[in-house]
């Protein structure tokens, strides 16, 4: 007779006549503990862990799963504690429903819980300075940096480099961009010529030889700069230019970046300085140089009302596009999707120096603090691996249409297109995935398919009686 | 109204029941997924089809998203459906409700915003 | 690819109108890799259709522009009163030349043969015009992208790149230009181009192509 | 051969002007605007469904001029007909001896009052003048069928030295002329210098030997109208100078013909500019005063017969 385990946390007190009354109604036996008692875990068919939704978010339960070695898919997780207090009459009817409902829907998966240790290496690019080489050396991390060329490919967690003499396996990837900058906006000739636009850092240079009282300055601030350091400039510049020069400053911007400490309030002062910020598509702004050749006419239209601008400035300071990628990378990163950029502000919820590929860090600063604070993280990653679950996704082979809209949604790049001509098909690499789901939701041929750890076909809690407010 | 509601593992799902418990005088269905980027439109429309009047997104905050967009995708299609909704002229709506398990007052002022008749798709 | 646009819900509603039984048809290609036409938005439409009372099914087909595909629906189809296809125009017509008797509804607009230039967002590339001249002007087709598909362009109305007709949409000319000046072959540009033969286009009426070859 | 062609080959400084035929059919509309330019012009352009607004034909109105004793230059643009009905029309103006031909591509019909139109674009400017100069010059459709009888036509293209992208332009000019445009009225010039800049390059490429070349003037009325140009017509370049000297002079009108003339001034000193085109739309009566005052009067007579 199969099995159910139920491990509660703290002194909750567990329904013990409904249970029997399960145990009855669907022939299993079940077995009540509390979650600190050791149990052994032949034969079960269905782990059932009773605790509070707060602790038990999914990777813990992965954790778990992986301690007992047990299949991630037969741990359920049912929020108790919460139930009893939202529905105290009918929260052991709930639990019964819920177990009844879980255990109805028993088809198994192979799946399995796998710790993943990447290789104890980096590789980083462009050639690190002694410093950085010491500073993870410290961390007993080897440093790889091989003379081009060569080919990085994606090995699991893993990547290996390849070159004629050499294949190595490193399990962490270290980029110092090389931002090739670039105007954000197309530039006609005759407007370079007037020699009135110009990039954040050379304006910078200006600042002290040229005087600005009463000017029109325009900043054009590209949407893929996600660097605070732009922004904080930006603000600064437009405030101090209107407030001591009486400048007249316009931001032109697709966004207007907020969203960090301080900036809110950096914004409304400049705006309360007279500055005025305008959201537009950058690519439809035109610039056309003046008779006189001092100053350029910026046209563009207004995001909230589509109402059409066109004004004279007599500077325009552009943020640079940066490109991504690291110089040349493209030329040795052999990857599914190419690498974005994250920088700090981008995410709580991940790593410093993280990108969108795991195990590729991205740095940008040179000194000793930022080294360590660096190879901390990537030593982090290293020894704490990641925890991945095999064979709990799927890509149903003839439904795929190969549209790469998952390789393009995909938030981890967890996806990669195998196999030769024709036969292409979509597949996930389970030890990148996060079993997120959004490529599923994505998928126009629901050819995905996503066996995560909550049912989503039925309801979990579902409210007895009126529902009523 | 009859209401349900999906809310991700990491933030929304907490939070939904939290707001449960501190708010008895609303009732709702209440399923958890692994990320609101997996609630798709016609899944959105399937769960409306029981006899839901509004179905209630609860994620991540937009930008501190653990799936970095999975909240932003769901708005996304929310809105979508909200338009598919209106222009078919089906009274039923999706809302969406950005939260953290210690702010639940979002979700409360979602709801009264839909209650009182205007939509809150918007965080 | 065929690149369509889901027609409007009330639109569909209105054509339903007298039906009861409908059967969503998705295309398991183009319209599908565009995500307007496959079997999500099958789904989609069929649970709106279900709120609004009708019974409403979806089903997918490999390619609606395939006899062969659509005559294996016989059953799914014949037990209904009406199909709503969301193939593009093609894949309509062909499953009604396979289902003569049943009603078929085109659930989209067929709007143009382009490729995506990024995550959600797709462009016209070709018109079909029969007489491909492309490599003329750095492989950017000014029959499709300029709105005046100007041969000898560009008009008087480029500006910053941009077309007078769409400021968002680039002038093909500016582009045209800027790729032969990178490729250095501006010379090419200065030759008068003849006027076009559009009798291999859709103005020289329906086409075809027999080839005897592999005819049976 | 045409008077406008015997001025300019007589060297002459020529002067064009420009009637819209209206939208209705007053042809008392025309003629009286014919006749206020009458002793002023060397020829008129007749537009052609000018920013693809219906109007009266160019056809029909430059028969109009003609009688009104005006020289017409009919002006066919490519959007409304195809290969076909060009070439007839132009065949039939010959015939009702109609010499000045202005061959355009023609503003898109979005801009106009019938934007759900289907364009035609069967040719393009370039191309048509190719075919109608092999007409004249080969006696040949574009087909190739020969055609019977004599073409006398002078025929001429539009260019707009001021749009993007600008280094293009004088090569795109280049075709039309190898294409077989006898004189060119460009775009209206308010930046003289980018308009001295783009004839420095027409120079060098020795096109002003090849064609004669009018450039286009716009007398102004008011700072409003300039804006509107600014902001609405594509591929205008207008100095702000201009646009602060009508704002702030007191009488717009009398600023407006002043800049004009001083505009025209500059381009007769510009070397392979052999003549003006004034668009006045809807100010033809300005026109004479204009050519007055920038001593370009009395025209040359056309010699009787």
């Amino acid at each position: 007779m199969k099995k159910v385990l139920w491990l509660y946390e703290g002194e909750d007190n567990v329904p013990l006549p409904q249970i029997q009354a399960v145990e009855e109604k669907i022939g299993v036996h079940v077995e009540v503990r509390s979650l600190g008692e050791d149990f052994s875990s032949e034969n079960l068919e269905q782990v059932l862990i009773l605790g509070s939704s707060f602790s038990w978010h999914r990777e813990r339960l992965l954790e778990f799963a992986l301690q007992r070695s047990i299949n991630p898919l037969q741990v359920r997780f049912f929020p108790w504690q919460e139930v009893q207090r939202i529905f105290p009459t009918t929260a052991s009817k709930l639990l019964e429903h819920f177990l009844v409902e879980t255990l109805k829907r028993r088809e198994s998966y192979p799946a399995q819980v796998v710790k993943l240790l990447p290789e104890r290496k980096v590789l980083v690019l462009p050639r690190p300075e002694k410093a950085l080489q010491e500073v993870f050396s410290r961390f007993g991390i080897p440093v790889y940096s091989p003379q081009p060329p060569f080919l990085v490919e994606r090995d699991g967690v893993n990547f290996v480099l390849s070159g004629e003499s050499f294949h190595e396996k490193v399990g962490s990837v270290v980029l110092f961009p090389e931002w090739q900058e670039e105007p954000p906006l197309r530039i006609p000739m005759e407007v370079e010529e007037t020699g009135k636009i110009l990039p954040l850092a050379r304006f910078r240079n200006l600042l002290s030889q040229k005087k600005f009282r009463e000017k029109t300055v325009v900043f054009v601030v590209p949407p893929q700069s996600h660097s605070l350091k732009d922004w904080e400039e930006v603000f600064a510049l437009a405030r101090d230019l209107s407030r001591s020069q009486k400048a007249k400053i316009w931001v032109l911007a697709e966004e207007i970046m907020v969203a960090a400490p301080q900036f809110e309030r950096l914004y409304r002062e400049t705006r309360s300085e007279g500055a005025l910020f305008e959201k537009t598509k950058i690519s439809t702004i035109v610039l056309q140089p003046t008779l006189d050749m001092q100053g350029l006419w910026v046209e563009f239209e207004t995001e909230r009302d589509r109402y059409h601008q066109r004004f004279r400035a007599d500077w325009v300071v552009y943020v640079p596009k940066r490109s991504p990628l690291p110089f040349g990378a493209s030329s040795w990163w052999r990857g599914d999707a190419p690498i974005e950029v994250f920088f700090d502000l981008e995410n709580p919820n991940l790593p410093r120096f993280s990108t969108s590929l795991q195990g590729v860090f991205i740095a940008s600063q040179f000194d000793e603090e930022y080294f360590l604070e660096l190879a901390q993280t990537v030593d982090t990653y290293l020894t704490q691996g990641k925890i991945a679950v095999s064979d709990c996704t799927s890509v149903e082979e003839e439904k795929c249409v190969l549209c790469l809209t998952c390789l393009r949604t995909c938030p981890w790049k967890a996806i990669e297109i195998e196999g030769k001509s024709k036969r292409k098909r979509a597949h996930i690499n389970w030890e990148q995935c996060h079993l997120c789901g959004i490529c599923m939701a994505f998928c126009p041929a629901s050819a995905i398919g996503v066996n995560s750890l909550y049912p989503e076909d039925f309801f979990m809690i579902t409210t007895t009686g009126s529902g009523e407010k | 109204m009859r209401i349900a509601s999906v809310g991700c593992d990491r933030q929304g799902f907490p939070a939904l029941l939290r707001f449960l418990e501190t708010f008895p005088e609303y009732r709702m269905d209440v399923t958890a997924v692994p990320c609101l980027g997996t609630v798709h439109e016609s899944m959105m429309l399937h769960i409306l089809e029981d006899g839901y009047q509004l179905l209630l997104l609860a994620g991540c905050p937009l930008d501190s998203c653990f799936n970095q967009k999975g909240s932003e995708f769901a708005f996304r299609k929310a809105q979508r459906v909200n338009a598919l909704l209106t222009e078919a002229g089906i009274p039923k709506r999706v809302a969406c409700a950005f939260v953290t398990a210690d702010k639940i007052g979002e979700i409360k002022r979602v709801l009264e915003s839909i209650v009182s008749g205007q939509k809150g798709e918007e965080p | 690819m065929i690149v369509g646009e889901r027609k409007p819900v009330t639109e569909i509603i209105d054509n339903l109108k007298g039906y009861r039984k409908v059967l969503v048809l998705a295309c398991g290609t183009c319209v599908t890799v565009c995500m307007s036409g496959g079997e999500k938005e099958a789904q989609e439409l069929a649970s709106l259709l279900r709120l609004k009372g009708f019974q409403a099914q979806a089903q997918t087909v490999e390619r609606q522009c395939e006899k062969e595909f659509n005559l294996q629906l016989q059953t799914g189809i014949c037990a209904c009163e009406a199909v709503v296809s969301l193939a593009c125009g093609i894949g309509v017509q062909v499953l009604a030349d396979c289902f003569p008797r049943v009603p078929v509804f085109p659930g989209l607009n067929t709007t143009f043969m382009g490729a995506p230039v990024e995550q959600g967002i797709w462009e016209e590339r070709c018109s079909g015009c029969g007489e491909c001249l492309v490599h003329l002007f750095g492989n950017v087709c000014p029959i499709t992208r300029c709105a005046k598909s100007l041969l000898n362009g560009p008009c008087g109305g480029s500006r910053g790149g941009k077309c007078e007709v769409k400021p968002e949409r680039d002038c093909a000319w500016q582009l045209i230009y800027d790729r032969m000046k990178s490729q250095g072959k501006l010379e090419s540009l200065l030759e008068v181009q003849p006027p076009k033969n559009w009798s291999f286009s859709r103005y020289g009426g329906q086409r075809k192509m027999i080839r005897e070859d592999v005819k049976l | 051969m045409s008077f406008l062609e015997s001025v300019l080959q007589r060297g002459i400084f020529a002067v064009t002007a420009e009637v819209g035929p209206p939208k209705g059919t007053e042809r008392s509309v025309i003629e009286k605007k014919c006749l206020q330019l009458r002793d002023y012009v060397d020829a008129v352009n007749i537009t052609d469904n000018q920013t693809a607004i219906v109007r009266l034909s160019s056809f029909a109105s430059c028969l109009i001029a003609r009688e009104c004793g005006v020289e017409p230059v009919m002006q066919m643009v490519c959007r409304d007909r195809n290969r076909i009905a060009l070439q007839s029309d132009f065949l039939g103006a010959c015939a009702l001896g109609i010499e000045n031909f202005l061959c355009l591509t023609g503003d898109h019909q979005s801009m106009g009052n019938h934007p759900q139109a289907k364009n035609v674009f069967d040719i393009d400017s370039v191309q048509l003048l190719s075919i109608l100069n092999d007409m004249k010059e080969k006696k040949i459709f574009q087909c190739g069928e020969t055609l019977k009888g004599e073409v006398k036509a002078f025929l001429g293209a539009g260019e707009n030295p001021f749009a993007d992208p600008v280094e293009f332009r004088v090569y795109r000019l280049a075709k039309k002329v190898s294409a077989g445009a006898r004189f060119v009225q460009t775009q209206a010039v308010f930046d003289v210098e980018m308009f001295a800049r783009f004839m420095e390059e027409v120079r060098k490429m020795g096109l002003h030997e090849k064609t004669h070349i009018l450039a286009g003037v716009i007398p102004v009325k008011s700072p409003q109208a300039l804006r509107y140009m600014q902001n609405e017509v594509p591929g205008l370049s207008i100095p702000a100078s201009l646009l602060e000297r009508m704002e702030r002079t007191k009488d717009p009108k009398e600023e407006g013909v002043r800049i004009c003339v001083e505009i025209i001034e500059k381009l007769k000193t510009i070397e392979g500019v052999r003549g003006v085109h004034i668009m006045a739309i809807a100010w033809e009566s300005i026109v004479p005063e204009i050519v007055q005052r920038s001593n370009l009067y009395p025209r040359p007579r056309k010699e009787v017969g």
